[in-house]
């Protein structure tokens, strides 16, 4: 088994408080690996250090062997670690096929001189991304929704386009933040579907931040569970669910003795 | 050269007084609004010829002339923002930008429409500078470091003692938990531009002072005052007035290297260094 | 003879429109494709048109040009004035929008100081005269219709241009971060890189219009760059025409260059003996500000609102 | 009477629903704590007694007064004051200027009032003249809970008051929030430390997926082995 990414003794303050402590874990690439812990535990912190929104304080993230800690997001994404959002970062003014379209990178339009000179290379490139983008659509049943603006979506729909940005690129770790947040029980079920296939067909490595446990239940093994900035536990569901600690970490500790 | 470099000072300082006054202005609108008000600049200047109305035209005695101009600048401040920004505040703030440039523009004809466009003094004539050791001052320049005082201390007070000044405060700070706590949030914004519109007004009043009405006065001082706003931290009060005499002093220093034209460019520089690297300002601060 | 002066003025007017088309086209990029606020467009507009008039000028005039032939000007007036949206831009790109606003006009202010102080090389408030015109003696009678033509020309290949760049991935990566800056980067997208370019290639056209209008008129000083005509009638010449549309950026230089002509033909008419001229410039100034806070209040997406380009049609169907 | 009462609401904030049927109710001097897994929507059923979070059907009544859909300000005049769980207090006000800033409302002399709060809260009048950006996590919490009283409102709603605190201030927390009920106010409590707030409270209410799942006292629902699986998805 390859580690895909490794996470190693990170930590990260706000103004003085501790969001992330020393935390370490790895995550198996090929694998759907949850991450969970109740509110405040530092899951969404440790997420974006690892998405390059800001750096650890302190520690080390290793991506396949290579040193990725405090890389930018545009540089991560470059290396294959693609991220989703928990709310849905579509680009509301543009079309379904365009938000997909925009994201593959090495387009040789995105080359300013390139659009104005080598417009019949650009405009070959652009049709293998179109038939790309088509083929996702498909995928995720929402070819009816091509030409529809982005902004128009119902929040199910926007968070399948997150997913299917993802696959307009071959990532090698795609990191989600909260899919099922705002998604209602029919989408639920297609969203989990695609992300097992895409798993098993694709051989994609996800990392799943989620509250909905019957979701990482179904999908995530193994689970990882974060308390108070760091690791508390990890294994199966079953595991975790029999583990008195992770039950503590999620109900708070006993009525305590000291309040009265 | 010692003579020489404590005049420079004493120059700064005084005009250092003019671009702080306006940068409070900035700083205030800019803490509570969330835009940089382009149009600050020609509410100095609308001010300054308010002044020569009352004083001129209307032969009123100078305090009074500046007390109504005071008054006439933030009613129209109130004005613009009533019939104009209040509808662009839902929308894209930087819309909001781009009339307020359009709004300091149609001040600016107003005032030339009005008054033409030559220059114009409120009192002709030439003072005599008072001498001591070596250095000079005329007495106009006593008259704005004074009102400059007098007014960081009214605005002090204001900020720190009355009610509204706290909520001003506190919407800067956070105005979703204003709205929260019960402040009327329409109020503070309407206070905030009576504020702002009359430090603008002072200011304009002694750049006059300083120097000569004309109908871009305050066009020409805007750079300096956004860069004093900048300088001493977007959105913060104290720090504008900070700012504003560092401008001012660097400024007037500036013409023992620099060709006295480029004094403006000083203020650019200066500008530009702190947003390299200090973006939120010369004083440790928020956002 | 009315007939031959109403000639000469509509090619008059319209080559001055076309300089302004030039104009609100490079606003458009930077505004209208990425939001990027340039308040001082005066600048490079100024900086082409003071480039392209030193470089063309023939080495008697005062303060004395380099003789070189006009399209060397032109491309040297596009690059200079790139040369320093490239500085503007590396220090403040990556700050807030608000400040990019500020910094340009700090940045018009310097270029006006300069200007308006170094004698040597722009003869100061003076201003360089005799600034040589293409076509002079060409064609008797003819040369200003065809110095139209290559005003029209200029102004179809900018937005051939524009079009072709909104078009590409290249334009969509700005729609993109025009929307949702983070989201673009988190998509790969190294986002200042991109603004940057926008910036550079906007301002290089603004700078193509100054030098185009220093030919045009052979004579320029500081005072045609203040910051009202060359900056404000820009942009309201963008939002009136439509942010983001190429032909709305040249509709609107048309029509709010027509108001814009017809006011001074209506305050000319009025009452003169009431009025100087600074007031009646000021009256103008007044309705086309006005103009422009009616336009953003009531039809803010302008006459022609943006059409974003078709998406690529697939081969196989 | 009850203080607060909603009647199977509906509501987000745009787009989809959070809340899907929420029924709730507040009686006088009661301590309610609504507890839930992450995305129950606990948070978003307290933003809707606010007016903060739209509501699409379903009424609130406070007092047997409608006030669904009023805006924030008016639901303050009520007699609501609401504690947000971040961003709560104005860290460039001192501690005082913050309480003050609660009692913008008030007409009248306060500082009867202001005592209170600090014999209440003894670390805040130690530092009055402080910033309160400059304060520790829990003292912010203090400020915060402060400026809600001072308009000596009948109920206070509280987003978990204890997210991110120590063990030490998460009690001292839970034990001011009793004091507070002691005199006569009710409070709504969300809570993400379910067993320390359902020992505190008189009654608690269990949310899932937007709507109610259970509602009894405090100590039946600690008893409930179903809640407690609940919250590791059942």
């Amino acid at each position: 088994m390859t580690i895909a990414l490794s996470i190693q003794n990170i930590s990260r303050s706000f103004g003085g408080v501790r969001a992330v402590h020393e935390c370490s874990f790895e995550i198996q690439a090929g694998s759907i690996t949850g991450l969970i812990g109740p509110n405040g535990a530092g899951k969404t912190t440790l997420f974006n250090m690892v998405a390059g929104l800001f750096p650890p304080d302190d520690g080390r993230i290793e991506f396949y062997g290579q040193d990725i800690t405090g890389l930018p997001a545009h540089k991560l994404f470059q290396l294959g670690i693609v991220r989703t959002f928990q709310i849905p970062h579509e680009f509301a003014r543009m079309t379904v096929l365009d938000n997909l379209m925009l994201v593959p990178g090495d387009q040789s339009g995105e080359n300013l001189l390139a659009a104005w000179t080598l417009w019949r290379r650009v405009r070959r490139q652009e049709r293998t991304i179109r038939r790309r983008a088509e083929d996702v659509l498909e995928f995720l049943n929402l070819t009816h929704l091509r030409d529809e603006l982005a902004g128009n979506l119902s929040g199910g729909q926007k968070k399948l386009l997150e997913l299917g940005r993802t696959m307009m690129t071959e990532p090698k770790l795609v990191l989600l933040d909260e899919p099922a947040a705002g998604v209602n029980r029919t989408l639920l079920g297609t969203l989990n579907e695609i992300i097992e296939r895409l798993n098993r067909e694709q051989g994609y490595t996800f990392c799943v931040v989620e509250h909905d446990m019957a979701m990482v239940r179904r999908l995530c093994d193994p689970v990882i569970v974060m308390a108070e900035g760091t690791l508390l536990t990890q294994g199966t569901m079953d595991e975790i669910m029999a583990n008195e600690q992770v039950l503590e970490a999620y109900l708070g500790r006993g009525a305590a003795e000291d309040m009265i | 050269m010692v003579t020489e470099v404590l005049q420079l000072i004493i120059y700064g300082v005084i005009y250092g007084s003019i671009v702080a006054l306006g940068a409070v202005g900035v700083s205030l609108t800019f803490g509570v609004l969330r835009f940089a008000n382009f149009a600050h600049g020609d509410l100095m200047t609308f001010g300054a010829y308010m002044v020569l109305a009352a004083y001129v035209g209307f032969a009123l005695p100078m305090w009074l002339s500046v007390i109504v101009a005071l008054a006439m600048t933030a009613s129209l401040a109130v004005l613009i923002d009533q019939t104009l920004f209040r509808r662009f505040r839902r929308a894209n703030p930087m819309i909001l930008l781009i009339s307020s440039f359009g709004v300091g523009l149609m001040v600016r004809s107003l005032v030339q429409i009005i008054w033409g466009g030559s220059t114009q003094v409120y009192d002709p004539g030439i003072q005599f500078p008072y001498q001591f050791w070596g250095l000079r001052i005329r007495p106009d320049h006593l008259i704005i470091l004074g009102g400059t005082l007098v007014l960081v201390v009214v605005l002090h007070l204001f900020l720190q003692k009355t009610r509204m000044g706290k909520a001003m405060r506190a919407m800067a700070d956070n105005p979703d938990l204003a709205r929260i706590s019960g402040i009327n949030t329409d109020r503070v914004i309407i206070w905030t531009w009576i504020m702002g519109a009359s430090l603008a007004a002072a200011a304009g009043y002694f750049l006059a002072l300083d120097s000569r009405l004309q109908p871009d006065m305050g066009w020409f001082i805007l750079l300096p005052v956004f860069a004093a706003a900048i300088l001493g931290g977007i959105g913060k009060p104290y720090g504008a007035i900070a700012g504003g005499f560092i401008i001012g002093i660097t400024e007037e220093l500036s013409t023992l290297i620099l060709s006295p034209a480029y004094k403006p460019a000083v203020a650019f520089a200066l500008m530009v260094a702190i947003l390299i690297f200090r973006p939120t300002g010369i004083f440790k601060g928020a956002r | 003879m009315e007939l031959t002066g109403l000639i000469a003025y509509v090619i008059f007017f319209l080559s001055l429109a076309g300089v302004y088309a030039l104009l609100a086209l490079g606003l458009n990029v930077q505004w209208g494709y990425t939001g990027m606020l340039n308040i001082g467009i005066a600048a490079f507009f100024a900086v082409g048109a003071y480039t392209s008039a030193i470089l063309t000028s023939p080495p008697t005039a005062v303060p004395g040009g380099f003789g070189l032939p006009i399209p060397v000007g032109l491309i040297s007036a596009m690059l200079v004035a790139g040369v320093l949206a490239l500085f503007i831009g590396l220090i403040t790109l990556n700050l807030r929008t608000d400040y990019l606003a500020i910094a340009s006009i700090g940045i018009a202010e310097i270029v006006r100081l300069f200007l308006k102080n170094e004698e040597w090389l722009t003869n100061g408030v003076r201003g360089m005269s005799g600034i040589p015109k293409p076509f002079s003696g060409l064609v008797p009678g003819a040369d200003a219709l065809l110095f139209l033509g290559v005003v029209v020309a200029l102004v179809l290949l900018v937005y051939w241009a524009n079009q072709r760049a909104y078009g590409s991935p290249w334009g969509r990566v700005l729609r993109a971060i025009r929307e949702k800056e983070v989201a673009a980067s988190a998509m790969g997208k190294y986002t200042l890189l991109f603004r940057l370019q926008a910036f550079v290639y906007g301002s290089c056209i603004m700078g193509l219009a100054g030098a185009v209008y220093a030919h045009f008129v052979g004579f320029i000083s500081p005072e045609a760059f203040d910051p009202l005509f060359a900056t404000f009638l820009v942009w309201v010449m963008l939002i009136a025409g439509g942010s983001g549309n190429n032909r709305g950026a040249i509709l609107g230089a048309v029509a709010i260059w027509t108001v814009w002509s017809l006011t001074e033909f209506l305050t000319t008419r009025i009452a003169t003996e009431h009025f100087s001229l600074s007031q009646l410039a000021a009256m103008r100034v007044f309705m086309i500000g006005l103009l422009l806070q009616v336009i953003l209040l009531l039809r803010p997406q302008g006459i022609l609102p943006e059409v974003p380009p078709k998406p690529i049609r697939d081969a196989d169907k | 009477m009850s203080v607060l009462r909603m009647d199977s609401v509906y509501g987000g904030y745009g787009g989809a629903d959070i809340l899907c049927g929420v029924s709730l109710e507040i009686g006088p001097g009661e301590i309610i704590a609504v507890i839930g897994p992450n995305g129950a929507g606990k948070s978003t059923a307290m933003k809707a007694v606010f007016g903060l979070a739209k509501v699409r059907q379903g009424s609130i009544h406070f007092m047997d007064k409608n006030i669904t859909g009023l805006a924030a300000d008016r639901v303050v005049q009520q007699g609501i004051s609401y504690v947000p769980q971040v961003d709560n207090v104005f860290p460039s006000l001192s501690v005082e200027e913050n309480l003050d800033m609660g009692a913008f409302l008030r007409k009248d002399d306060f500082s009867a009032q202001k005592r209170k709060i600090y014999e209440l809260f003894p670390p805040l009048a130690e530092r009055r003249t402080q910033s309160a950006g400059t304060l520790s996590g829990g003292q912010r919490q203090m400020v915060a809970m402060g400026r809600a009283l001072m308009l000596d409102p009948k109920l206070l709603l509280l987003d978990e008051p204890t997210a991110g605190l120590s063990p030490r201030y998460m009690d001292q927390i839970f034990a001011i929030v009793r004091d507070i009920n002691s005199l006569g106010i009710s409070i709504m409590m969300v809570e993400q430390n379910a067993r320390q707030a359902l020992g505190l409270a008189h009654r608690g209410y269990v949310l899932a997926t937007g709507a109610n799942r259970f509602s009894d006292t405090g100590a039946n629902l600690l008893a409930n082995e179903e809640v407690a699986r609940m919250f590791l998805g059942g």
